[in-house]
């Protein structure tokens, strides 16, 4: 048993921090750590400059232009791009669809297909939920059927974050409808140009654009777009959910998050004093600490493969990291009493100066993190399937 | 003991019910509560049409209710259509010009031809009148007041000073103030209000107490508006949960889902109890406790139920378009209007003070 | 809408305040403030106390031997015996046996019966639960067959409360394998003394004896000791079910219990104060209370009537209810510290004095009422009525 | 970053676990929990043999471990049989001797041919050695201590007290003193120490870091205890849900208490994590915080899985007869014992102060 990280990990750690000091501009940090929206420039940037040292996608192994790193070595990344507040990499291509082509896909499609989404020339977005297939994911209606080389997708999917960035889409369609529900579903790309698609932005509970709706309506794909076997795709679904959850617990940036959470309550005060020095405040600070702190060890414990419960941890992670994280939400919510109100506009928070600027949109990121625990396998879902090895059944 | 409404007062809730549901459907309500004015000038005219800010007020100062019950009786009911006009803030101005017999303002707000709006929080006085720092000087006030409810649609500011050590009360025209007006994240306006030697008059040297009574009226004003919204945010649940099919049945059918829509139905019914509570004790010397008390509770079942609301339905809790997620907004954030739950619970151990009873 | 009491309601509530005053002992009434187990010549002196005013059946009519209370009166009845810190009247024959012989027995029934529980010359238990049949009370087993003039009873009855102290039990039998669990069940009466009945005591997790097991083996019972027709039990089952559920609340007793918790708080000193001057447990004290005034206003509504969710609104006092009793147990063992760890023998109390008498069950008294939630209708029961109920499924 | 444990602690683990499985089931548990002097001298006598009391102190103090990880190794496992024997008492004792270099009690200790106890606790001082009132004068002890865990089987009591201002260590022999012994509620024995001029040996006369240092190794033994009898509480419950039939079918399958007995499991396991963040930071200046952080967790955790267990349970885990109530009994009680989560928290936010940090 040794909780120390070893002295190449710690100079790693050391590596990626000057890095993040000298290239994240403190506009774009302060962006971040503010909680406002990016814009595809942001981000595009952000990617780019990443990729100057082969960083940006850091599941892949070297020889598809990854940085071939380990377990440990993106927990550490991903620590310290929290802590420096930088934005957070946008996994569709680089995290979901690179490792399901480095897995299942053909050689054809790894060479075509990754140095694009590295490039950034390709955004991708995902094609998964349905709005009568959300967490009964394999009911999904959406149809491709074949027509010579191609498919003919009609139906919609819906969720599809930053859609409204995105030059293509993977999607899990419907290719059969013999057998069970999960047998008859194909992962097939498609170009976002493709004529028959229509893309609806979904404004969310606190008045921001995120996610998207996408209607197909007689687009014709090349069968060659498929990946995987025909009828295969839930495989790859499964597969994909699993690396959905790598770093689920977001146990750095819940952390950046309470620290900002502190600074605020050193910052606002109460009956004359700073809202920090109120002991209920400061009571439910330290217990989000300490549960904090305990997932830091539990997701450490997941990545070094010791833990007791492998299966099942990475959904506690999710459940027990987004509770954490909603917690700090709200107690970044509550500390700005009625200055939370407010809509944060550019005139509220640049010319009116209510709250802080950091915090002037803490109600509106409380409201939009309420996803965190409905988005990607609800908690509802992760408790099911934590019962299901629990109990066998 | 006798908890069945008086004829009136089931006679406002039930011309309130029916001429909100016919004036504020949710697109509507959206578009007041987010753009423009955030405030409707022909509903609002409705609304004294009906009487509802008579209702805030006693026969005596000019109205024809004014009692804790009438309050609840009707801010129950904008609840329930979550009405972003700005009632809360002509409540507790009526309720400070008739503690100071200006009959003339209460006339026309009662009317619906003037409106008004109480300024007391600035932004290191949250919760606490004794920081407030804004001053009053040889008829002139300046200070800043910030997150003053319907302030950005009001003809008249009261605004909460200090003068020679006291707390008064002072009333701005809004065109002689710098107002900067903005919608709030749930709906409805607000604004700050800049003072800078603004021309002002003394309605009271001395006026902690009224304001108290007026924080007060406010406060048991938005328990019951939570208390209306639940009720309806509890039902779309349930219509959701009953629709809703996943893995070949309705969602109603799941038993962990059951269990908490049970979990929040009890605290729904706990809410309306202490709102009740309060009402009942309004008119008492326990006024200031039972609020605190109802406040308290209101706000850890608002939250319980906005989350609850949002989690069972899924993503289409998270969305605008869903008339759910604004009853949620409003839910959560009726906690940060006039002190949320912590505020309240500092306050009920104060005024019990469990270390030095008998 | 009106929250006070009339006149002639505040004055019966003297008049109750009075006569506990004057006759309730100091010595019993501090037995019960302590959290003390009762012996039987304590109960039985304080039934025949409250009888001398035909107070002790108090949702009897007159008639029988009643006080005639309605549910207000009872409610005020309750509370001040509470406050008073008298025992609690033992609900078998009175509030259980008594109404279900008023309402389904036979007038022989009736008129031999009735007077022996007011007089206490009967001291009736409970045979409902089965080791087998809990929350599904539907499938008891327990087997009466007809010989003749006789039912011979075979089985097993579990959780007999206080059956150690009873001479008679009130039964619900199997008559019948025939049709739905619920139609062949039969109430039955049973003489404890009759050859064939044995009672064995449980021990509960605190240590005290309060609860047995009965078995049956060739009980011979006359069938005129049946109580309706036969095969309709389950209707007298689920009538003293709703009789079981009033003052379910608990509202006079967990008042009663967070008075003495803050006058605890006043006694017991942490870092030099007393501990009630402590922010964390002030807070926490300050909650309960205003849930449970809240609670009190739930009961009264339903007392009069006015609820909107009447039916469910009993199971919703229990659920409640015993949350916040259970709560107030939970802050009444904390506040003793390491004190609240000795096991409340008559020396830890009576000599060693380690804490305030008052309290030294405190520990004991919150193991035992971990009981609530599970007796008398577990409150996931109560969720599933509640939830039939909500969605009509 | 490593988290398999050593070889050897390994074996301590896997020779203890078999030893108790064999020595302590729950029957003779109960027996030596609740009956006569609340401790059997021929399983002490076995845990000596094993190298128990060993493992809990260094090599250069007398034994072979001493780490955290070994406390947490041994006590871990002890909390699987929740087994009753004065170790906690002993742990403390012997990091106090430690402290102050008394190697002939050690080594009887770990022999296991003499007990101690430790001895810090009054009526009114509850979790702050600076309110302890026992005095040290003239080579003389006065004072009473109270809820000495393992007292009523102690050789030597160990005793916090006062003298010239500063906080001491001193010897009793147990004798010498007036011990009024008792069982627990859930289990083990512990006794009042009445000194009434008592002679004693002064050990240090200023003894308060060795003295933190002591508790918090107790800390972090009952820590680790708890999460050892949590995992069996799980499995028990896990398995009795699997057995239990009501309405015709296996009560597991019933969604809402699957969702129960998860959001319990995710807590166990955030316990056995913040177990190993303390006893990582032990031998660090970090361990004050981590400890304390331990602690409070654990001992929401416990409540959690004890409450909950016996609710779901349902009679059965009520009664006295089932191992389970014993276990959950058991998870309730540690809270009590050296400072609760609420005492915990409050050292925490001490600690870490937010309002004062950078």
């Amino acid at each position: 048993m040794d909780l120390n990280f070893t002295p190449e990990e710690e100079a790693f750690r050391e590596e990626v921090r000057t890095f993040l000091k000298d290239n994240l501009s403190e506009d774009l940090a302060t962006k971040v750590r503010n909680g406002r929206e990016l814009n595809k420039q942001d981000i595009e940037s952000w990617h780019a400059l990443l990729q100057t040292r082969s960083w940006l996608a850091a599941t892949w192994p070297e020889e598809y232009g990854g940085p071939g790193w380990n377990a440990v070595q993106r927990h550490i990344f991903e620590e310290e791009c929290a802590f420096a507040n930088a934005p957070r990499i946008v996994p569709f291509g680089l995290g979901m669809l690179g490792p399901v082509l480095i897995k299942f896909g053909t050689e054809e499609q790894k060479k075509t297909i990754l140095p694009r989404i590295l490039s950034g020339e390709d955004w991708w977005c995902q094609g998964y939920s349905e709005p009568g297939a959300g967490s009964d994911l394999a009911s999904l209606k959406t149809r491709a059927v074949r027509d010579g080389d191609d498919y003919i997708i009609n139906g919609q999917k819906t969720w599809t974050t930053l859609g409204q960035f995105a030059d293509k889409i993977f999607c899990l369609v419907r290719t059969s409808t013999e057998g069970k529900p999960q047998q008859g579903i194909s992962f097939v790309l498609v170009d976002l140009k493709t004529p028959g698609i229509e893309m609806r932005p979904i404004k969310l509970i606190e008045g921001g654009y995120e996610v998207n709706e996408v209607f197909f309506t007689d687009v014709r794909v090349p069968v060659s777009n498929r990946v995987g076997e025909e009828n295969q795709g839930w495989t790859i679904a499964k597969y994909l959910l699993g690396h959905e959850r790598t770093n689920i617990a977001g146990v750095g940036a819940s952390t950046e998050a309470l620290n900002q959470l502190k600074a605020l309550g050193r910052k606002v005060k109460r009956y004359g004093k700073p809202l920090a020095a109120d002991p209920l405040f400061a009571a439910r600070v330290a217990e989000v600490e300490i549960d904090l702190e305990a997932m830091r060890m539990t997701n450490l414990r997941m990545l070094f493969g010791t833990s007791d419960a492998q299966g099942s941890v990475s959904s506690m992670l999710k459940i027990k990291g987004t509770v954490i994280r909603q917690e700090i939400n709200d107690l970044a919510r509550r500390a700005l009493g009625p200055a939370a109100s407010p809509f944060p506009s550019e005139d509220v928070i640049g010319n009116y100066g209510i709250a802080p600027p950091e915090a002037a949109a803490n109600a509106a990121n409380y409201f939009n993190n309420r996803k965190l625990s409905i988005f990607g396998g609800s908690n509802e879902i992760q408790r099911n399937i934590i019962a299901k090895e629990t109990f066998g059944a | 003991m006798d908890f069945t409404p008086t004829d009136d007062r089931r006679m406002i809730a039930d011309s309130l019910r029916r001429f909100l549901s016919d004036t504020y459907p949710i697109e509507h309500r959206n578009k007041v509560a987010y753009d423009g004015a955030f405030h409707d000038p022909d509903g609002w005219a409705g609304l004294a049409e009906l009487g509802i800010m008579g209702a805030l007020v006693s026969e005596d100062d000019g109205g024809f209710g004014g009692a804790g019950f009438d309050i609840t009786t009707v801010f129950e009911e904008m609840g329930r259509k979550i009405c972003p006009e700005p009632l809360l803030a002509n409540l507790m101005a009526l309720r400070l010009y008739a503690a100071f017999g200006k009959s003339e303002r209460i006339e026309a707000i009662v009317a619906g031809s003037e409106r008004a709006a109480f300024a007391f929080d600035e932004s290191d006085s949250f919760g606490d009148l004794g920081e407030i720092s804004t001053t009053f000087e040889g008829g002139k006030l300046t200070g800043r007041k910030t997150v003053v409810y319907g302030g950005q649609a009001a003809d008249w500011i009261l605004v909460a000073a200090k003068s020679g050590g006291k707390l008064g009360l002072y009333e701005v025209k809004a065109s002689d103030a710098e107002v900067l007006a903005y919608p709030m994240i749930d709906g409805g306006g607000a604004a700050e209000i800049v003072l800078d030697g603004t021309p002002s008059e003394c309605i009271a040297e001395e006026a902690t107490d009224a304001i108290e009574a007026a924080l007060d009226a406010g406060r048991l004003a938005l328990c019951a508006e939570a208390v209306g919204a639940m009720d309806v945010l509890k039902e779309m649940t349930r219509d959701y949960l009953m629709q809703r099919q996943q893995f070949g049945r309705p969602i109603a059918l799941f038993q962990a889902l059951q269990h908490r829509l049970v979990d929040f139905s009890i605290e729904i019914e706990q809410a309306r109890s202490i709102v009740i509570h309060a009402g009942g004790k309004f008119e008492t010397e326990e006024r200031a406790l039972a609020v605190a008390k109802a406040k308290n509770l209101i706000g850890r079942a608002g939250k319980l139920v906005a989350e609850e609301a949002v989690q069972m339905h899924g993503g289409i809790g998270m969305t605008w378009e869903y008339a759910g997620s604004h009853y949620a907004k409003r839910l959560i954030m009726i906690d940060h209007q006039l002190g949320d739950t912590e505020d309240q619970l500092r306050k009920v151990m104060a005024l019990t003070d469990i270390s030095s009873a008998a």
